[in-house]
Formats: structure tokens, C-alpha cells, sequence
């Protein structure tokens, strides 16, 4: 059977700056593949590159065995892919509910539903439902983006550096439950972390990206060492 | 200007909006040249502290004194301008102009134009960014912008430094750069680094501030910190033991 | 646009080619035709007035007539109660200047941004339009100077030489003395964008924060720079006024207004080539549309002003600019195999 | 071009006021062409210069210095509003292009430069006020357009009125982008006039007599109006039940019965066949312009204005669709019939014919034989 | 007595009329920051889709009620698709291309039915309030303003559409990672704007003439209505309309129609600078 996430020979630009080359990786259901890299290696260009947002120049992205490279965003993210954004995102203007309510297909019932269901994963929120997005604190907001992505049920999630600005304990949290969904609900995710105790503790399999290449495997054992891995990452710019 | 020997002094300092008290009577001290970790949970109020220092929220209550001055209430640039640098969160940055001039703009306000010329090329070396002088900083990476920025915090040559989550987005190498980099400031101005990433706090950290609902929870050196239990309990987690590893 | 004014060539090339136009269109042209590029010209003041506050103060305004009109009228009342056109030039320039000051306060240190900011400059300019024309009757007038309302002020005294009001000015020497303002208005505003200030505002126009935590005073700051503008606006006001020998309430008009905006749009937003070439480029239009009875002018217009912003979004400069960019990085990236510069 | 005899029009195709300049144009055009197959001027064709001046003043200016510099025409026809009027006459007095003004106006223009054929308050106003006086009484509510025009003709109103022994209750100026009279209607109906008296000019005023309608008013007080109808479309845009009953005078209407004005309407209709608007003075008048002048040239054998003034200005009768018309020497304004008429299903019918009427309003200010450098409009001051 | 009544009856019309004017508009700009410098010619184009059909002897009713707003509403799709499409974000070039549409319309228009056309009187006449005459039709003028408003609210309040629409104004790149279709949003938004002003065009035609340059004088008080009411559709075009509107026609009143206006616009200025974000920017913030 096919994998759920297959990108072949993936290259893509900025206008005339070339920022991914030939990137070949996969994930299978209920996966988390890991991706490290230096700042401006180009993970969040890939991130956005699958989520359909960076124009792609060459290469092939196949979600559940179809090629989606003609697809719109809002079109990939119908399919079952879901995206934590660089950043968070988050609609500044809408309250924490409304940021929660917009992604969620279906009925009136179905939203209150689920946006309590997320309330029960990420509490934090719960005091917060009618406060402005923007005012919420960085590490709020942060989370919010990751319960708003969930919120619609994603097959596969690219979860762009999720822990950043996210206190310690909270990480931990955070790492647990997304372990368990990938069990319960076998969610894949792609996730691009700085935090290698983040990383290690879910990722089966982590790969190193440089100056938009996708290095070789990372075996788990080299995780734990922050300077290990940093050769495999090759040198910093 | 009264003499002084704590830089930085805010007395019942208190923020709140609407119904939310985002920061609650904070007394809070800082001798020159000490370098501080402003630790916390999530919304316990440390960005909302620091904008209450630069201006850019104007205190409910309370005062704030800098270098024995009370600034309450001032005007952003005003404050800006007695020698308090920030680096917020969300990186504020120049988007539409190139990495050098975003730098040379912070350097430019208090040397005349060859020394700031000088300047900036030395801090965007500092910063280990030279090769982006030329980028226009909205086609950068998030952790490159973070490098911007703190780049123009330091250009600016200011007395007190304020660092918000500096360390995020950064991968191990550019954090162990970035920890030098805060030390050094520090033997020539004050700082205060907010920041999640215990790895980093470890390897900068002395005395500790544990923000918590808005109030001070607890003030402590780093490793009487980690050991705390209640902080623990609020904040830390398992990464007590991990980073004290 | 960052870099020194005087290390930059195409500086010293807007230059050559302006004292050019000055020195030989005379010779070379119909006194006519010389006639309507000192329309051109006058209009290109106006565009560049909107153009420096718009690219590089982040100042949108949609009210820039207001003080074109403030200006044309000022000198006309000054001049036909002077009778002498020196004063009145410089009144022409120093009353909008300190009303656009005063707006200016009104409306930085009220913290208007954005679309509000060019709601309240587009009020005012309808408050002066209505008001305007609301001095048809005898009543109204200051001095000499009746202001005439819908009407407008006739026969507004052609400028003459300082200090010699007996020696008016003929076409071409207007079209020379004009051409010369548009020149130092457009080295003025360049050296000013490229000093420290003008770089400051730059920085403001793209993150006001950013700025006040650097120490700017970003409101008094762009308060400065909306009373240039003012200025400058109600400099090209006078000159309007002075080359029409009449001025009407259509100066304050939200057409005015809009027509800036379309000029410094099309020709491109932070450059001050850009508007220049949009007055021509337009302006040359509207006059050649009414000349000939094909369809409805207004039609035409309209048309082709809707094909220049979706065609060219960035506008004429700054397309160009790109393409030459480009251009540049491909060759370089042939050499280099392309890699990202990293 | 010495090929052709140049004649430059000027009137609004296009914005605000292209109601009353597109049917001007037509018939100035008209003229041209029977000028033309009727043999041309001088053994040459003439040509018309067209330009629209989009109802923009600056525009005016723009292309009256490009007929005058450019163009060199031997003479101008047009400028509708006496706003325009103002603009581009100035300049032809400087370039001495001949300027005919064809419009009906306030009056007071002396400028030995130009020939003013339409009508002015002394002519009009002068008459129709003591005949609705005579019909409603002596209180009148005036309304006008706030601009020269409407500031000046409400003068005379005043005047007249009270000459006559009324009393003006009330005037009021409204801005002509004004289109909402809810508030005046009320305080009209609370002062109670005996008529009101309109001087509103242009399409949004138009809204006026609409509203004055659906309010119920037309059975309550009567309107007399001395513009209502000069553009030739006000009738059009209004319903009849609308326009039925207000009273006017011009120089001008349809209904004048002598044979050159019906084969003049014959010839216009044949010309322009779907032609919507009614043939008003403003356009007759143009028509005439055009006319007068391509006589007066046949007559002096060239195109200089001053041989010309000298034919125009000898005291021709000139026999036109609109009556006898006559070129008075004092203040180069037209001497003609004037007439007075009611609305009725969208129509003029005249009620009153007062022949050869003068100018006096201009002529008590204005004398060209005395003075020809003068250049000036003189209002009147009350 | 019956004079305060006319006045008080002549502000309330005017508040209706600054309704009608402004919530197509709103839609339009307030949920998609889209500045709309056609929308006086839209109203015009509502006008004469009246006029021209009532002539033509479609019935005055359904001409107004039905044919102006789906004409307007698809003529606005097609601009939305053609044109506006290309301009989110860019508030500005949406400024420009919607003046240059504005004035193709104006003369498109005036090619196609020449500058005038037959208009249509006033439907019902005028009725008694003691000593004065007022004209029933303004009792449909406001109605109808009452009903735009409470459709509007409907739709926003028991429908996701409103938030869906904000979130996309707010940030379309994320609100398209969340599945929605913003140009289809975008499009549907701009269309039933365009439809709303249509019928307020249609409901407009019987006072004033129609006349290809109507809009002109329309545009300026449709926008200051809807900034100075801020963010939100319906308190917004509301307070700032029931504000300005009475303000405007005290004075009219009081003076004459010049000072009118000039204290509609001051009011403007003086509100915007006390509520910098417009009224709703800071009062009945979370107001539909
Ligand atoms: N909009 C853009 N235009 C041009 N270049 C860009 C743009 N966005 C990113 N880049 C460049 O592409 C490269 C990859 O950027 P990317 O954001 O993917 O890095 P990253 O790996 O996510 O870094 P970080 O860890 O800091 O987030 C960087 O060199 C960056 O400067
Ligand atoms: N403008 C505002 N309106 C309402 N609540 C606000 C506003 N700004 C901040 N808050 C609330 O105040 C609390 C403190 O926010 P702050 O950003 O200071 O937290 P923080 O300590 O910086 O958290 P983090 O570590 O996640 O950045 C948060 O709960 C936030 O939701
Ligand atoms: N559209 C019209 N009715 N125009 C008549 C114009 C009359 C007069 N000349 C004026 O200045 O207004
Ligand atoms: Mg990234
Ligand atoms: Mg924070």
C-alpha cells in the first residue's frame, strides 16, 4: 500500500532564489517524521511547499497515493492536511472561540462539540474562549494554533517548530498527547523541531535538512547530543 | 539625575485589561550590570511586564523607575531613549529594507554616521549575520529575523537589556552562540532574558525571577530554582531534572 | 533607494534630463505644446507631493487636493490683492504647510492609521470643497478677491519676475521657471529621503514599533513629513492656479484627490520618477480623449486606468526596475550552478 | 489650415452637465452642415474643432487656449454654465478669438470680444414674475442654484418682485450636487408663498420638483421657474405629472409657430432621428450663433471679428426659428421675442409673446460703442 | 406640533437613507477592506435597472425589489471575478481599479442609454401631517432600511458565514490552511454587497433623477457613514448613520443644506478622532 505522504525530487523557489532541491522523503500513517535543521535551511519552505503556499518548480507531493501539486491550499487542507504555522497565525481579531469554530466543518452541534473535545486536551484555553486572539500571550497562542489545527481532524499534520515560546511542562503535555493521537486515531505528522528532546521523544524516523537538501537519516541514538547532531546537519551558514 | 544603584525599580507595578490582571503589584529590582532570567509560565505576564517598561502598555498602577528616574507613563521613544533595549516576542523588524540598514538605523541614534557604519558591520559580526547584510529582512527565516533583531537591540548600545524568548526558533549551535553572545552584553549592560528553553537558561543563568498569574512567585538562584518543587509543579515539569543534568 | 543619493547615477540622470527639457523644449517645441507640458509639469509637483509622503512616509492620504486647493487658492487671493506674485508663491507654500502641520497633529498624536487616516484627510477635503462653493455670493470675499464660488476666481494674476510685478512671465519662461521648481522639489525630496530622516521614516513606513523602541518619535516624525507634503502640494497649487489664471472648488475636489493617487499608483509607489511618469503618461491621455469624439472619454479612462493597475500592480518604475533585477540574478546564477546564497 | 474655415465648439459631452451639451453640440453641427452644402464660406468648407470638455472648468481652459493657440479657429461657439462661461472667455479676450456664448444667463457680460444671443432676467424674468404674480400673488419662495447664475437671477427676482409690489419671502441657494429637498419642501410649505420661484440648474436639482411631487405639493403651491426647461431634458426626466403646470420663459420653445421653425425641427429630426431631448433655447440659440455668424462672414467677405462686429452690429434682423432676432450694438447682446409658457404632458405651451425685447439689465451697465476695451460681466447690486 | 413631527420624520429618512446607502458598502469594506469607489456608480446602476425595466412596463415593484439587487448582485460577481479577485490585501489598487471601474460605468452608461432616460415618479403621492405635506413614500424608504438591517443581522448571527468571512479578511493564507475557499467567500461577499446596494440604488430612483453621474455625490457620504461607524456591520452603519443622519438634517433645518452637510462631515472628523477605530471600534465592540 501507498504511503500517506510521499514527496519525490520536491524543489521549489522564491521568485529566482531556489530554497528546496530535490527533496525525497515519506510518511506513513500514524508516523512522526522529524526534521531538523540550522535557521534558514528551509523547513518551513517545505512545511509551506506541502501545505501548497511556495510555488513548487519541480518534484512531486502525493497525499494518500494522489499527486495534490494542483491543489489549492484550502483544497489540501479539505483532503486531510492540517498545518501549526511559523508564527502561530492566529486571527487576531476573532476571540480563542471563533479561532477554534472557523476550521470546523458541519453543523452548529458538531463545532460545540468539538471545541469542547479540544478544550479537554489543551485546559489552558478553557479561561481564555472569549479573549481577542491577538491578546492572548505567545505560548497561548501557540497552542491555540495547535488545538485550531487538530480542531479539524487532520490525517496529517505539519507541525512548523510547535513548542516554541510553550513552557517546559506544557511541552510535555503536548508531547504526550500528540503521541497518543498518533496511536488512538493513527494521525501522522511531519514535525520540524529545534527542541531534540521534543523530537526524539516522538519521531520514528529523523531526517537533517541543509541549504534546502534533505540530509541522510539521523539515527535516534545520535538525538540525544545537540553537538552529534549538528555535524549531521552540516555546518551552519 | 538622583544618584542610583539599582538600574531598574518598579513598585506595585499592576497591568490589567478589562477584567484580566495580566501583571499584579509586581515589585521588582535589578542592580547595573546584573544579568537576570525572567522565568514563568505561560501568560504569567513577563511580555506584558516588559511593555510595561518600554511604554508600549501604560501601567494601570504602580511605578517605574529607571536608573532613578520615575518613567511612568512616558512615551515609548522617551523611555527608549534614557538607554532600555527590547526585543519583544514577536520579532518587530524592517521588513521592506536590507538586514544592514534595519542595524545601522539602531546604531545611527546615538553615533554620528561613520561610527555607526562601524558599529552595526561589528554587531551584525557579533550576531554572525554579515552574510545577510544585504537581505531584505522579509525574505528571511524566522530564527535569521530573531538574529536581526537582537542585532539591532545590541547597536543600540543600551543600558538595559530586555531579551523576550530570544533562544526560540534557534537549533542548538545558534542557542550556544546566542548564550555567549547575552553573556558578553552583560558585562556591559544590565539584562533580562525571558525565555522557555531550560538548556539555554542553564547556561546563562544566575539569580531567577519566577513570574506566576501576573505576581512574583519566587526569586532565587537558578539551581535553588529548578530544585523548588512548587515551581516544578507550575512550570518546569520533568525538564527539572533534564536540564539540571 | 537606500543608498546615498550622491553615489547614485540615475540621480544625476533625472537631473541632466530635466535641465535638459528645460533648456531645449523651448527651441524645439510650439509655444502651445510647451504650454501643455507646463501643465505636466505643475501636476508632476503635485504628484510628487502625494508620492514622498505616500513611499516614504507610509503616509496615505486620500485629501492631497485639500492643500493643492489651499494653495491655489492662497495665492490667488494674496496675488490679486498684492498684485505681485512673489509672496503669494511663498504664502502658497508656508499656509498648507502649517495646516497640514496642524491636521498633521490633529491626526498622529490622535493615533489615526491606516484607512482612517485617509478618511479624515478625504473629509477634509469635501469640507473644503462644499465650503468652497458655498462663496458665490458677494459676500465672500477677502480683499480684492472675490472667491466666487462654484465659479472660482478669474483672471489670477500670471507670475512675474521678484520684485518687478510690471514684468509677467511669458509661456515658455513659466514653462522654464516651473520646470526649475519641479527640479529642486525632486532633488530636495531625494537628498531628504536619503538622509537619516528620510531613512528614519522608511523604518517607520515598515514598522512603527520597531521604530519607537529605537527611540523615534514616529508621530511627531511623520507629522514633519505630511507638513512637507503640504508644502509641496500647495506649492503646485499656485502654480496651477498662476498657469490656469483661474482656480476653481474643483481643486479641492475628491477627483483631484484620487487623480494624485492614480498617478503616483501607476507611475509607482516608492519611487519619485514613478509619479512624474504617471502624470504624463495620464494626463496626455485625458487631454487626448476629449480632443477626439470616439466613445465616451470617461469610458476610455476608466478602462485603461483598471488595465494599469492589474497589469502593472507595482507600477511602471518599479516593474521595470524588477525586470532589470531579474535579469541580472539569472545571468549570476548561471555562473554560480544555482544554489540559495547562503 | 487656410484650406478650411476652423470654428471651434465647446460644450459638455460628457459629466455633469452633457444633458444640455450633447443636444447643443448636435445642432451646432447641424448649422456647420447646412452652411456646407449650402456652397460653405469664402469658397471654403467649414470646419468644426470639437472638443468635450467633460464638464471640468480646467478643462475648459485647457482646450480654449488649444482652439485659440493651437487650433486657430476663427470663432467659438459654446460654454454652458456661466461658471464656464467665466473660464474660457478671459482667455479668448486675450488670444481675440471670437467668442459666441449661446446660453441664456444672468447677464451683464460686456466684452466687446464676444456675442451673447441668449436670454437675459431683464428679457425673462422682467415678465413672467407679474405674470404669475398676477395669477397666484404676491408672495414668492425662491430657490436657486448656488452660483453666479443663481445668485444673480435671485437678485433680479427680487427686484422684479418687488417692482411689482410683491414680496420675496425667502430665497434660498442650493450647491448644485444638492438632491435631497425633503427640509426645504417643509419650510416652503411652512412659510406658504404664493409660488415659488425656481432658478435650480442641472440634474440633481431636478430631484426638486420630483420630490415637490411625491409630497403633494403641485395641487398646493405652483412653480414658476426661469431655467426649468433650458437644458431640453428636464421635461424628459420627469414624469408629466411632474413637470405639468410649471411656468417659464425663454426665447425659445417647440411650440412657436412660424414656418422656419418648423422646417428647422423637421431638419432636426430627420438629422437625428432617436433624438430624445426637446429642442430648448440653449440649443436653438447655438443653432442661430452659428448662423449669425456664417452671415455676417458671407457679408464682410472675410473672418476678421471686427469686420464682422462691424455687419453684426449694424442692426440686421436676422429671421430665425425663434422669431426676429437682433444684434443690440450697446452690449453685443441678442434683442428678441421673448415668450412665456406652461407645461403641459411634458410640452411647452406658449401663453404669452412679447416681441423684440431688450436687454436692459445689460444695457443700463454695459455700452461697447463707448467703451470697446471693456472686458468684464457687472452684477447687479441691490 | 406637527412641524417637530415633519422634522423629527425628515431625520429619521435621512438615518434610513445613510442605512440604505452605506450597508452594501459596509459588507463590502468592512468584511473584506475592499474599497468599493464604484459603489456610487453601483447605486446608479441600481437606479437605472429601475428605470429602464419600469419603462419598458415591467411592473415598479418588482423592478426595484427584485430585478436592481440580482442585477447589481451578478454585475458585482463579474467585477469580483474580473477584477477585484487580483486585489485583496491591496487596499489601495483596489481604490484605483474600482475609480477607474467607477468611471467606465459612468460612461458605459451614458453610451448605452444616453445621459437621459424617463424617469419614475414618486409611487404613492404625499400625505397630510396637520398644516404639512410629506411624501409616504419615505415610510417605505425607512422600512426598507429597517429590513436591510435585520436581514444582515440574521445572516451574520445564525449563520458562520460572518466569521468565516472575517477570518479570511484577517488572514486568508490561514484561513485557507483551515479549508475555506476564500475566493469563493470573497466573491459571495462582494456579490451580496453589490445586491444590497442595488436595491437601495432601485429604492433611491423614484426621489432623485437617475442620471449616469448619481454616484458622484453619493460615494463620499457612504463611506464616511460606514468608517465612522467602524468595524462592525450593523451597530456600526447604525450608531454612525442615526449620528450623522440627525445631526445633518438638524442643521439642514436650523441653516440650509451647505451647513448641513459641512456639520455631517465635521461630526465625522470629530468622531473619528475620539474613537480612532470608528465607533464600534471601541463602543458595542463585539456587536454583530
Ligand atoms: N519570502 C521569501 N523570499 C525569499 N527568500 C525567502 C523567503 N522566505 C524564506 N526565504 C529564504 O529561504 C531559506 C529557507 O527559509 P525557511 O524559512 O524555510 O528556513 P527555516 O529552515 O524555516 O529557518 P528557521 O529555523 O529560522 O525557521 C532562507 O534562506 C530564507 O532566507
Ligand atoms: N491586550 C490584552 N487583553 C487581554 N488580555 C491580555 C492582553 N495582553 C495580554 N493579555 C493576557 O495577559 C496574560 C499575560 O500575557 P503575557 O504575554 O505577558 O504572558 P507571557 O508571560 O509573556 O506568556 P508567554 O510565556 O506565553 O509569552 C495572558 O493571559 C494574556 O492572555
Ligand atoms: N442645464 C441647464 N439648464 N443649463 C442652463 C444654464 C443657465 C445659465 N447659463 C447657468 O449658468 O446655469
Ligand atoms: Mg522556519
Ligand atoms: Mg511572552
Amino acid at each position: 500500500m501507498s504511503h500517506l505522504l510521499e514527496v519525490s525530487g520536491l524543489s521549489a523557489a522564491y521568485g529566482l532564489v531556489p530554497a528546496l532541491h530535490r527533496v525525497d522523503f515519506h510518511a506513513d500513517r500514524g508516523e512522526v517524521v522529524g526534521i531538523l535543521g540550522h535557521n534558514g535551511m528551509g523547513k518551513t519552505t517545505l512545511m509551506r511547499a506541502i501545505m501548497g503556499y511556495v510555488k513548487v518548480t519541480g518534484g512531486e507531493i502525493r497525499f494518500e497515493g494522489n499527486s495534490v501539486l494542483g491543489q489549492p491550499v484550502n483544497a489540501r487542507a479539505r483532503a486531510g492536511i492540517g498545518l501549526v504555522p511559523q508564527g502561530r497565525q492566529i486571527f487576531p481579531n476573532l476571540s480563542v472561540e471563533e479561532n477554534l469554530q472557523v476550521g470546523i466543518p458541519g453543523k452548529a452541534a458538531v463545532v460545540a462539540q468539538t471545541v469542547e473535545e479540544m478544550l479537554e486536551l489543551f485546559p489552558r484555553l478553557k479561561r481564555l474562549l472569549d479573549r481577542r486572539g491577538g491578546a492572548l500571550s505567545g505560548g497561548e497562542q501557540q497552542l491555540l494554533a495547535l488545538a485550531r489545527c487538530l480542531c479539524r481532524r487532520p490525517k496529517l499534520m505539519l507541525l512548523d517548530e510547535p513548542t516554541e515560546g510553550i513552557q517546559p511542562s506544557i511541552i510535555d503535555e503536548i508531547s504526550e498527547t500528540l503521541a497518543a493521537l498518533t496511536q488512538k486515531v493513527d494521525i501522522t505528522i511531519v514535525l520540524v523541531e529545534q527542541n531534540l528532546e521534543f523530537i526524539a521523544g516522538l519521531s520514528k524516523r529523523v531526517y537533517a535538512i541543509s541549504n534546502g537538501v534533505l540530509e541522510k537519516e539521523i539515527p535516534r541514538a545520535e538525538l540525544t547530543d545537540s553537538r552529534s547532531v549538528s555535524a549531521f546537519m552540516g555546518f551552519t551558514a | 539625575m538622583s544618584d542610583w544603584t539599582n538600574i531598574l525599580e518598579t513598585r506595585g507595578l499592576t497591568m490589567q485589561f478589562g477584567g484580566v490582571t495580566a501583571v499584579d503589584a509586581v515589585d521588582f529590582t535589578l542592580r547595573d550590570g546584573e544579568l537576570r532570567c525572567l522565568l514563568g509560565p505561560n501568560g504569567a505576564g513577563k511580555s506584558t511586564f516588559f511593555k510595561c517598561l518600554t511604554g508600549q502598555l501604560i501601567p494601570t498602577r504602580g511605578s517605574v523607575t529607571f536608573k532613578g528616574e520615575d518613567m511612568t507613563g512616558w512615551n515609548t521613544h522617551d523611555i527608549v531613549n534614557l538607554g532600555i533595549g527590547i526585543k519583544t516576542q514577536m520579532p518587530n523588524v524592517f521588513d521592506g529594507v536590507s538586514v544592514y540598514e534595519n542595524v545601522r538605523l539602531s546604531s545611527r541614534r546615538k553615533h554620528m554616521a561613520p561610527q555607526a557604519k562601524e558599529l552595526a558591520e561589528k554587531t551584525l559580526e557579533r550576531c554572525g549575520i554579515t552574510h545577510l547584510a544585504k537581505r531584505e529582512v522579509g525574505t528571511l527565516s524566522h530564527g535569521q529575523r530573531q538574529l536581526v533583531e537582537l542585532a539591532m537591540v545590541l547597536a543600540a548600545e543600551p543600558a538595559l537589556i530586555l531579551l523576550d524568548e530570544p533562544a526560540a526558533g534557534m537549533t542548538g549551535e545558534e542557542r550556544d552562540r546566542l548564550a555567549r553572545l547575552v553573556l558578553e552584553s552583560a558585562r556591559s549592560a544590565a539584562v533580562i532574558v525571558v525565555e522557555h528553553d531550560m538548556v539555554f537558561i542553564r547556561q546563562i543563568a544566575k539569580f531567577v525571577t519566577v513570574f506566576n498569574r501576573g505576581a512574583i512567585f519566587r526569586e532565587a538562584m537558578i539551581d535553588e530554582i529548578m530544585a523548588d518543587r512548587e515551581v516544578q509543579e507550575i512550570y518546569l515539569g520533568k525538564q527539572a531534572n533534564v536540564a539540571s543534568a | 533607494m537606500e543608498k546615498s543619493v550622491l553615489r547614485d547615477p540615475g540621480f544625476y540622470v533625472m537631473v541632466a534630463i530635466g535641465l535638459a527639457a528645460m533648456l531645449i523644449l523651448p527651441v524645439v517645441l510650439d509655444m502651445f505644446t510647451i504650454m501643455q507640458i507646463t501643465q505636466y509639469v505643475v501636476l508632476a509637483v503635485f504628484a510628487l507631493s502625494l508620492g514622498y509622503i505616500w513611499g516614504f512616509g507610509g503616509i496615505l492620504s486620500f485629501g492631497q487636493a485639500a492643500f493643492f486647493g489651499l494653495g491655489a487658492y492662497t495665492f490667488a487671493v494674496a496675488a490679486i490683492n498684492i498684485g505681485e506674485t512673489t509672496i503669494p508663491l511663498i504664502l502658497a507654500f508656508l499656509i498648507p504647510c502649517l495646516f497640514g502641520a496642524a491636521l498633521g497633529y490633529f491626526i498622529f498624536y490622535g493615533r489615526l492609521s491606516d484607512v482612517y487616516l485617509g478618511v479624515v484627510t478625504m473629509v477634509v477635503t469635501l469640507l473644503f470643497w462644499k465650503l468652497a462653493n458655498h462663496t458665490a455670493g458677494p459676500e465672500y470675499a477677502i480683499g480684492a478677491a472675490r472667491l466666487g464660488g462654484f465659479n472660482g476666481i478669474p483672471s489670477i494674476p500670471v507670475m512675474n519676475i521678484p520684485g518687478e510685478p510690471e514684468a509677467m512671465l511669458d509661456p515658455v519662461q513659466m514653462f522654464q521657471v516651473f520646470m526649475g521648481f519641479l527640479i529642486v522639489v525632486y532633488i530636495v525630496l531625494r537628498v531628504l529621503i536619503a538622509s537619516d530622516f528620510g531613512r528614519v521614516s522608511i523604518g517607520i513606513r515598515e514598522n512603527e514599533t520597531r521604530a519607537s523602541l529605537l527611540g523615534y518619535d514616529v508621530r511627531r516624525h511623520k507629522l514633519v513629513v505630511f507638513a512637507i507634503g503640504s508644502g509641496i502640494a500647495g506649492l503646485a497649487g499656485a502654480m496651477w492656479a498662476t498657469y490656469q489664471a483661474f482656480i476653481d472648488p474643483n481643486a479641492f475636489s475628491m477627483e483631484m484627490s484620487a487623480k494624485a493617487l492614480v498617478w503616483v499608483m501607476a507611475g509607482g509607489v516608492g519611487t519619485l520618477v514613478g509619479p512624474i511618469i504617471g502624470v504624463i503618461l495620464l494626463q496626455w491621455l485625458t487631454l487626448k480623449l476629449g480632443t477626439m469624439e470616439l466613445l465616451n472619454s470617461l469610458a476610455v479612462l476608466g478602462a485603461i486606468m483598471m488595465v494599469l493597475v492589474l497589469a502593472l500592480p507595482k507600477g511602471i518604475v518599479p516593474t521595470l526596475r524588477k525586470l532589470i533585477v531579474d535579469g541580472w540574478t539569472l545571468a549570476r546564477q548561471k555562473k554560480t550552478g544555482g544554489k540559495a546564497d547562503e | 489650415g487656410t484650406d478650411t474655415i476652423k470654428v471651434g465648439g465647446l460644450h459638455d459631452l460628457s459629466g455633469a452637465l452633457d444633458s444640455t451639451g450633447v443636444p447643443m453640440n448636435q445642432v451646432f453641427q447641424l448649422a456647420i452642415k447646412e452652411i456646407n452644402d449650402a456652397g460653405g464660406l469664402l469658397g471654403k468648407q467649414v470646419e468644426a474643432v470639437i472638443y468635450d470638455p467633460q464638464s471640468n472648468m480646467s478643462l475648459y481652459s485647457q482646450y480654449a487656449t488649444q482652439l485659440a493657440l493651437k487650433d486657430k479657429v476663427d470663432v467659438v461657439m459654446g460654454g454652458i454654465t456661466s461658471a464656464s462661461r467665466e473660464t474660457i472667455r478671459p482667455i479668448f479676450h486675450r488670444y481675440n478669438t471670437f467668442y459666441f456664448y449661446n446660453t441664456q444667463y444672468e447677464g451683464g457680460v460686456c466684452d466687446r470680444n464676444e456675442i451673447t444671443l441668449g436670454t437675459t432676467p431683464a428679457q425673462t424674468v422682467k415678465r413672467v414674475i407679474p405674470y404669475a404674480m398676477n395669477l397666484y400673488g404676491k408672495k414668492v419662495y425662491t430657490v436657486a442654484a448656488d452660483y453666479n447664475y443663481g445668485h444673480i437671477t435671485a437678485a433680479w427676482v427680487k427686484r422684479y418682485v418687488e417692482e411689482n409690489g410683491g414680496e420675496v419671502i425667502a430665497t434660498e441657494f442650493f450647491p448644485l450636487d444638492v438632491a435631497q429637498f425633503g427640509s426645504t419642501i417643509s419650510k416652503i410649505q411652512g412659510a406658504k408663498p404664493d409660488f415659488v420661484l425656481s432658478a435650480m440648474v442641472g440634474t440633481s436639482h431636478l430631484g426638486f420638483y420630483r420630490q415637490w411631487a411625491a409630497a403633494g405639493m403641485k395641487s398646493q403651491i405652483p412653480i414658476v421657474s426661469t431655467v426649468y426647461g433650458a437644458g431640453g431634458t428636464e421635461q424628459v426626466i420627469l414624469t408629466h405629472e411632474e413637470s405639468d403646470g410649471i411656468i417659464a420663459s425663454f426665447g425659445y420653445f417647440e411650440a412657436i409657430d412660424n414656418p422656419t421653425n418648423k422646417a428647422f425641427l423637421e431638419k432636426v429630426a430627420q438629422e437625428y432621428p432617436d433624438k430624445k431631448w426637446v429642442m430648448s433655447e440653449i440649443s436653438e440659440v447655438t443653432y442661430e450663433g452659428m448662423k449669425i455668424w456664417a452671415d455676417a462672414v458671407k457679408e464682410a467677405g472675410s473672418t476678421k471679428r471686427d469686420a464682422l462686429l462691424e455687419v453684426l452690429t449694424s442692426g440686421k434682423t436676422y429671421d430665425m426659428p425663434a422669431g426676429k432676432v437682433k444684434i443690440d450694438p450697446k452690449t453685443q447682446h441678442a434683442v428678441r421675442d421673448v415668450y412665456i409658457a406652461t407645461c403641459k404632458d411634458g410640452a411647452f405651451a406658449i401663453n404669452e409673446t412679447f416681441p423684440d425685447s431688450q436687454p436692459e439689465d445689460t444695457q443700463m451697465v454695459c455700452d461697447l460703442i463707448k467703451d470697446p476695451k471693456s472686458n468684464t460681466q457687472y452684477e447687479i447690486s441691490l | 406640533m406637527d412641524y417637530t413631527l415633519v422634522v423629527a420624520l425628515e431625520m429619521i429618512r435621512a438615518i434610513a437613507w445613510l442605512v440604505l446607502l452605506a450597508s452594501g458598502l459596509a459588507i463590502i469594506f468592512g468584511m473584506m477592506r475592499i474599497i468599493n469607489f464604484a459603489h456610487g456608480e453601483f447605486l446608479m446602476l441600481g437606479g437605472y435597472t429601475v428605470v429602464i425595466s419600469t419603462n419598458a412596463g415591467v411592473n415598479e415593484w418588482v423592478s426595484i425589489l427584485i430585478l436592481a439587487p440580482v442585477v447589481v448582485g451578478v454585475f458585482g460577481i463579474i467585477v469580483e471575478r474580473l477584477v477585484i479577485q487580483r486585489l485583496y490585501g491591496r487596499i489601495l489598487d483596489s481604490l484605483l481599479a474600482t475609480w477607474g471601474l467607477s468611471m467606465l460605468m459612468m460612461g458605459g452608461v451614458t453610451m448605452i442609454f444616453g445621459n437621459t432616460v424617463q424617469g419614475v415618479s414618486t409611487p404613492f403621492g404625499g400625505m397630510k401631517i396637520g398644516a404639512y405635506q410629506v411624501p409616504i413614500y419615505n415610510f417605505v424608504l425607512i422600512g426598507f432600511a429597517v429590513l436591510v438591517l435585520v436581514a444582515i443581522w440574521c445572516v451574520l448571527k445564525f449563520t458562520k458565514a460572518g466569521l468565516i468571512a472575517r477570518a479570511t479578511m484577517q488572514n486568508a493564507d490561514m484561513a485557507e490552511a483551515l479549508g475555506i475557499r476564500t475566493r469563493w467567500v470573497y466573491m459571495t461577499t462582494f456579490g451580496i454587497g453589490s445586491a444590497i446596494t442595488g436595491l437601495a440604488g432601485g429604492l433611491l430612483a423614484p426621489v432623485t433623477g437617475v442620471v449616469p453621474t448619481m454616484g458622484m455625490n453619493l460615494v463620499g457620504q457612504s463611506f464616511i457613514t460606514v468608517i465612522t461607524g467602524g468595524a462592525s456591520v450593523i451597530a456600526g452603519t447604525l450608531s454612525s448613520a442615526t449620528l450623522l443622519g440627525t445631526i445633518s438634517q438638524g442643521v439642514t433645518f436650523l441653516t440650509g443644506p451647505v451647513y448641513g452637510d459641512a456639520a455631517l462631515l465635521v461630526s465625522a472628523l470629530v468622531l473619528l478622532r475620539l474613537l480612532p477605530q470608528g465607533i464600534t471600534g471601541r463602543i458595542f465592540k463585539r456587536s454583530l
